[in-house]
């Protein structure tokens, strides 16, 4: 158990890494992509029971079950994500084609 | 209104405010109101006669003295708002330490 | 009638939902769009403040979604509270009023400056308004992640509207913030689901015991909101988003900035966590600062009253914060009643100077300070605009400074320090104000002002003269209830009986 | 037709000197400790809307004499003229020059003349004190 | 009883207008004194005045509607200001707090600015965007003098610490040791100081420059508009030192020669006239003769940095002096 949480937050220090120490765009959205994943795992791992089976009611043998509700967190948060993501792309799509570059430094024309 | 060090009373200030305003009024009025129209009703540019001049100072050099003094200050801001995103979110980074560091060690 | 009253909060979620579903359906005809969009904001609107009265009278009320009768002692065995619920108390069914009055004065303000988009312009305004009212009556902590990302979306969409180069820009800026903090919120929440095994927030602030664990978590709920709501050292995308939001929809991305920062209010406030006020009250005092000091430079009107917005926003989380560390409880009820009453003003006095921003950039369309001038013989707007620039800056009788008298005189109490900078904040916001009033009171051009957007503008000053003539009713029966909600958790908590 | 100075305006009167040459460096010494002019509530005012009297003094260039006379438009109606020295009156030293102007009193009706080249301070005080006598006497033009 | 306080609101800005141009007067004759010139009679301000008000009054083209309503409202809020303070050594006719009377403070001189503003002139508006530089300036030192002081009568324990009637109960000197007052008098010098600032007086009058932006902020003024703000600079000159007497002198003189009725009264007031002419002299007639005019920036480093460590030095002794006793 102690792994998949360490493991969780090292993809998440990984993702929010990559936000910083990236100058193009697409490399941004990215490094929160793999922020979101490293969320979803942790959140998925907290309702785990060694040996149970998957939360499914019809006809289900009469195992130990999984926690459910963690699962619908990260379901929910995996559909979030991929909006914002989608949207952030498309962004980035029409930022390209209005300032022909998709590097941070050019990009950034809101000075002071 | 009672605040917790001190009070404020608004119907006391516009009664002032209004009562003031009409002696003010009086006292305006006393004066010469009428004056003769045309050349005397120029701007005073020292003299010269500007056919179409701008008076508007534009909005980057007003407060330059003040900017000025703070030069400084005003381009250590400069360099902090430089619309770099990655610079952003380094600060939000920066604060997420200092708040955790606050709350998990209680520093009041 | 009083079924009605039940279904409220889950009806005043689900209103704008379906308007906004509705405008895709209504195909071309622009007059059908805007009738719809205002009857449905003003029967929201009639809704929330007929909810308001009722809260006032009745207490806080509860509404469960997915059970028979919707306001049940939470069934289940041993009473784990596993249902999405959402708690109405005075707090935020006032702030519920506020945004839904905004939102309508925004959307009467847009009429005529929407040229044939108009449907979607209201299908993201209706989807900020559900993100807004979600966040603000819902009791559950993956449910506020949720509408926060609603929110988020919609108004990152929102500041893009203009798309040209740099609306862009901030809307991408926007968008990467909110996604970010969204991910971190959703790791506090996880820390709190892993140590207690439930989100609903009522029942975890009444058996919640502040360890390691549950600090860490709340941590980082806290510091994404703050983020959300611009507070100092990440408050750099604010003026950007409200700079180059559409002139006529700012004041909306503005209630969203306010709603993100009634969240963690309302966090600290029910899990009680004082270590967080010293941090608040630094955050505030730099906003404060930095929001004046760089209003001075700025050329854009808009983003110059971002920045007046950022000050005003440190003036609030200061006061909120004094109300956090000090342990007198006379005085923090008016740290907190001053915060929360100059939320209030806050909002009303940003939305004259946003409306008359907005008046100007339509008619001169150019958002530059140095070509909006033009406005000299406009006797009403100058008036308006004096007026709104005495409340924003304090200087009495305005409404600004009854709140800004409450914060001094009591935020002083916990170090002298604090009022002093925020009174050279304060001046210093009057400065950059006379700068506006000189680029835009200074020809004469004798422009009409439509119609729509003096209606508009009329509202918000006749809001302002009532908090100015009658300061005792205002805070005797709105503040005091509201900031009593706010700090007083025990009914907060004890509504889910466990 | 021009407003009359009246009474009350004689215990304060505000000059604004419009003084091209030599004889600045006379008027100046007027505020010092030796003549001073404030005693009779006389005072350099440094726009022509607060004054009343403006002090032309030095040869004035068909130029300087375009700029003089806008400035006197521009000032509030009961106003008066002194000319300073010689050089308004007749051109004085440059009286033979093609394009110094020889009489002032053509393009501004000039009410006190200060003969001198340039005049002492205390000609220039003198002056003034005759035209507040004047007023004082009821004689205006 | 409310209409005498009716009759007050309405005398005594009159008498407040009277006595400050008298103290215009004194204060130019005894600046006159000081450089060996003979200088205007004492009633010259009122003459001056008189003829101010008999002259045209110009509206130029290019100016706004504001610029004639500003005036007025300048002179309205000083009047307003009299109200609060203890006017003439009696108790204030109207009761405000501290932050109340500091943010009213600002009005007059904003007041000056927009109608400078909307003059059209560029001179005036060079000139307005100085004074608002002087205005950022000087509130710093002031307010942090007035803070410290109602902090130190809120650690006293007094009920309603801001409240001026609070103020009179001589705070300043209270139970303070010799540290206690060399602190005080160093609060008193940035205070006189901050006046001459507020006031606009040689070292600080970057707004009015005569020479520089001909005329400053009233270049577009003339008659009866400039008679106001002639009669608004008296007012401030008599609401500053008030106020400096209300934080550092507040005590009267009638209980110290035990007469009381109406010779009480009398003697008050004449010791208040003392009290506030010895301030004005020692504010700002000294630094009127004595120094030249700072530039802009110089300005905001004087107020933000010199004049703000001495009144942070002198809170700072004061703070010592307390926790020693």
């Amino acid at each position: 158990m102690q792994i998949v949480f360490i493991l969780s937050m090292a993809v998440i220090a990984t993702g929010m890494y990559a936000c910083i120490s990236s100058r193009n765009i697409i490399k941004i959205i990215i490094g929160l992509g793999i922020a979101n994943y490293g969320v979803n795992l942790f959140l998925v791992q907290l309702g785990y029971k060694a040996g149970a089976i998957a939360p499914i009611f019809t006809h289900a043998q009469s195992l130990p079950m999984v926690l459910p509700t963690p699962q619908a967190l990260t379901l929910t948060n995996i559909v979030i994500s991929f909006a914002t993501t989608a949207l952030m792309l498309s962004v980035s799509l029409f930022i390209h084609k209005k300032t022909g570059s998709l590097d941070i430094k050019e990009v950034g024309g809101l000075k002071e | 209104m009672e605040t917790y060090a001190g009070f404020w009373h608004v119907e006391w200030f516009l009664t002032a405010f209004i009562i003031l305003f009409f002696i003010t009024w009086l006292i305006k009025s006393l004066g010469d109101k009428k004056y003769k129209s045309g050349i005397q009703e120029d701007i005073f540019l020292s003299g010269h006669q500007e056919k179409e001049y701008s008076d508007y100072i534009g909005s980057e050099n007003l407060y330059w003295g003040f900017k000025e003094s703070l030069r400084r200050y005003y381009s250590l801001m400069k360099k902090m708002h430089n619309g770099i995103i990655s610079e952003y979110i380094f600060w939000f980074y920066i604060s997420i330490l200092i708040v955790l560091t606050f709350i998990t060690f209680g520093v009041i | 009638m009083t079924g009605l009253l039940m279904h409220l909060p889950a009806i005043s979620i689900a209103l704008p939902l379906f308007s906004a579903f509705l405008f895709q359906l209504l195909g071309r005809h622009k007059k059908a769009k805007h009738i719809l969009a205002i009857s449905s904001i003003t029967v929201l609107e009639l809704m929330l403040i007929l909810q308001l009265f009722h809260v006032a009278s009745a207490g806080n009320s509860i509404y469960v979604f997915g059970s028979e009768t919707p306001v049940v002692q939470l069934p289940s065995s041993y009473g784990i509270p596993i249902r999405i619920s959402f708690q109405v108390d005075m707090f935020n069914a006032f702030l519920s009023v506020l945004t839904s009055s905004v939102m309508l004065l925004v959307i009467i303000f847009s009429l005529n400056s929407l040229k044939e988009d108009v449907g979607k312009f209201y299908v993201i305004l209706m989807l900020m308004l559900t993100g807004m009212l979600g966040l603000l009556f819902t009791n559950d902590l993956f449910n506020l992640f949720v509408f926060l990302e609603i929110l988020s979306l919609s108004t990152g969409i929102m500041v893009m509207y203009k798309a040209n180069k740099f609306s862009v820009e901030a809307g991408f800026k926007y968008l990467v913030i909110s996604s970010l903090s969204g991910l971190l919120f959703l790791l506090g929440v996880g820390f709190i689901y892993a140590q207690y095994g439930m989100l609903n927030i009522s029942v975890l602030a009444s058996i919640i015991s502040i360890g390691l664990i549950e600090k860490i978590a709340l941590g980082f709920m806290v510091v994404s909101l703050f983020l959300k709501s611009g507070i100092a050292p990440m408050h750099m995308w604010l003026p950007d988003a409200y700079g180059e939001a559409p002139e006529y929809s700012v004041l909306g991305v503005a209630m969203a900035t306010l709603t993100c920062s009634y969240a963690f209010i309302r966090l600290l406030f029910v899990f009680s966590v004082g270590e967080l006020g010293t941090l608040l009250i630094l955050g505030g005092l730099l906003s404060a600062i930095i929001g004046s000091t760089m209003s001075l430079i700025q050329k854009n009107v808009n983003r110059l009253f971002g920045y007046l917005a950022l000050a005003e926003i440190g003036f609030i989380v200061t006061a909120i914060g004094c109300g956090l560390i000090s342990t007198e409880s006379n005085l923090v009820f008016s740290t907190v009643s001053g915060g929360l009453f100059h939320m209030l003003n806050d909002v009303i006095d940003l939305g004259i100077l946003f409306f008359i921003s907005g008046i100007a950039i339509r008619i001169k369309n150019s958002k530059e300070l140095d070509n909006l001038s033009g406005f000299g013989d406009n006797k009403i707007l100058a008036v308006f605009f004096i007026l709104a620039m005495f409340a924003v800056s304090g200087i009495p009788p305005m409404n600004g400074f009854l709140s800004k008298l409450i914060i001094y005189e009591s935020t002083f109490a916990v170090s002298p320090l604090i009022p002093i900078i925020l009174m050279i904040s304060s001046i210093i916001i009057l400065s950059s104000l006379v700068k506006v009033f000189y680029s835009i009171f200074n020809g004469k051009s004798n422009k009409k002002v439509p119609l729509n957007m003096m209606v508009v503008l009329f509202a918000a000053v006749i809001a302002m003269l009532v908090i100015t003539l009658f300061p005792d009713a205002v805070i005797n029966n709105l503040i005091k209830p509201v900031t009593d909600a706010l700090i007083t958790k025990s009914e907060y908590r004890s509504i889910v009986g466990v | 037709m021009r407003k009359e100075f009246s009474k009350p305006m004689v215990k304060s009167i505000w000059i604004f000197e419009w003084i091209n040459s030599c004889g600045f460096s006379e008027v100046l010494p007027l505020d010092s400790s030796k003549f001073d002019m404030e005693r009779f509530g006389i005072k350099a005012v440094s726009s022509p809307r607060h004054a009343d009297c403006l002090l032309i003094g030095g040869y004035q260039t068909l130029k300087s004499i375009e700029i003089a006379k806008r400035i006197y438009e521009q000032m509030p109606e009961p106003k008066c003229v002194i000319a300073l020295g010689s050089c308004p009156i007749s051109g004085g030293m440059y009286w033979d020059s093609y394009n110094t102007v020889k009489k002032v009193d053509k393009y501004i009706p000039v009410d006190l003349w200060i003969l001198g080249c340039p005049p002492r301070p205390e000609a220039i005080i003198d002056g003034i004190i005759s035209l507040v006598n004047a007023i004082n006497g009821g004689k205006n033009d | 009883m409310w209409w005498i306080t009716l009759i007050e609101i309405a005398v005594f800005p009159i008498v407040a207008i009277l006595l400050g141009l008298l103290l215009l007067g004194i204060d130019r004759k005894v600046a006159a004194r000081m450089q060996r010139r003979v200088g205007p009679p004492i009633l010259q301000p009122f003459y001056d005045v008189r003829k101010l008000f008999i002259k045209d009054t110009v509206i130029p083209k290019k100016s706004t509607w504001i610029f004639d309503f500003m005036p007025l409202l300048s002179v309205v809020s000083l009047f307003i200001i009299i109200l609060y303070l203890p006017f003439m050594g009696l108790s204030p006719v109207l009761h405000g707090d501290m932050v109340f009377i500091l943010y009213l403070l600002i009005l007059p001189s904003l007041a000056k600015v927009l109608g400078g503003i909307s003059s059209g002139s560029p001179y005036a508006a060079v000139g307005s965007q100085r004074e608002i530089t002087n205005m950022m300036g000087y509130e710093f030192p002031l307010v942090t003098i007035i803070f410290f002081m109602s902090w130190k009568l809120f650690s006293f324990g007094v009920a309603k610490p801001f409240s001026v009637a609070s103020f009179t109960s001589g705070v300043m000197w209270a139970g303070l040791g010799t540290l206690g007052i060399a602190g005080a008098l160093l609060l008193l010098f940035v205070m006189l100081l901050v006046i001459a600032g507020e006031l606009s007086r040689p070292p600080f009058d970057v707004s009015s420059a005569g020479e520089e932006i001909a005329g400053g902020i009233t270049a577009e003024y003339s008659g009866r508009n400039l008679g106001l703000f002639y009669i608004a600079d008296a007012l401030k000159l008599i609401v500053l030192t008030t106020l400096v007497v209300v934080l550092f002198f507040p005590f009267g003189i009638s209980g110290f020669l035990g007469i009381g009725g109406w010779f009480a009264l009398i003697a008050d007031s004449i010791f208040y006239f003392i009290k506030v002419l010895l301030l004005m002299i020692f504010s700002e007639t000294v630094l009127k003769t004595s120094v030249s005019r700072l530039k802009v920036t110089q300005l905001v480093n004087a107020y933000w940095g010199s004049l703000l460590m001495l009144s942070l030095l002198g809170i700072f002794i004061i703070f010592i002096d307390m926790v020693l006793s």
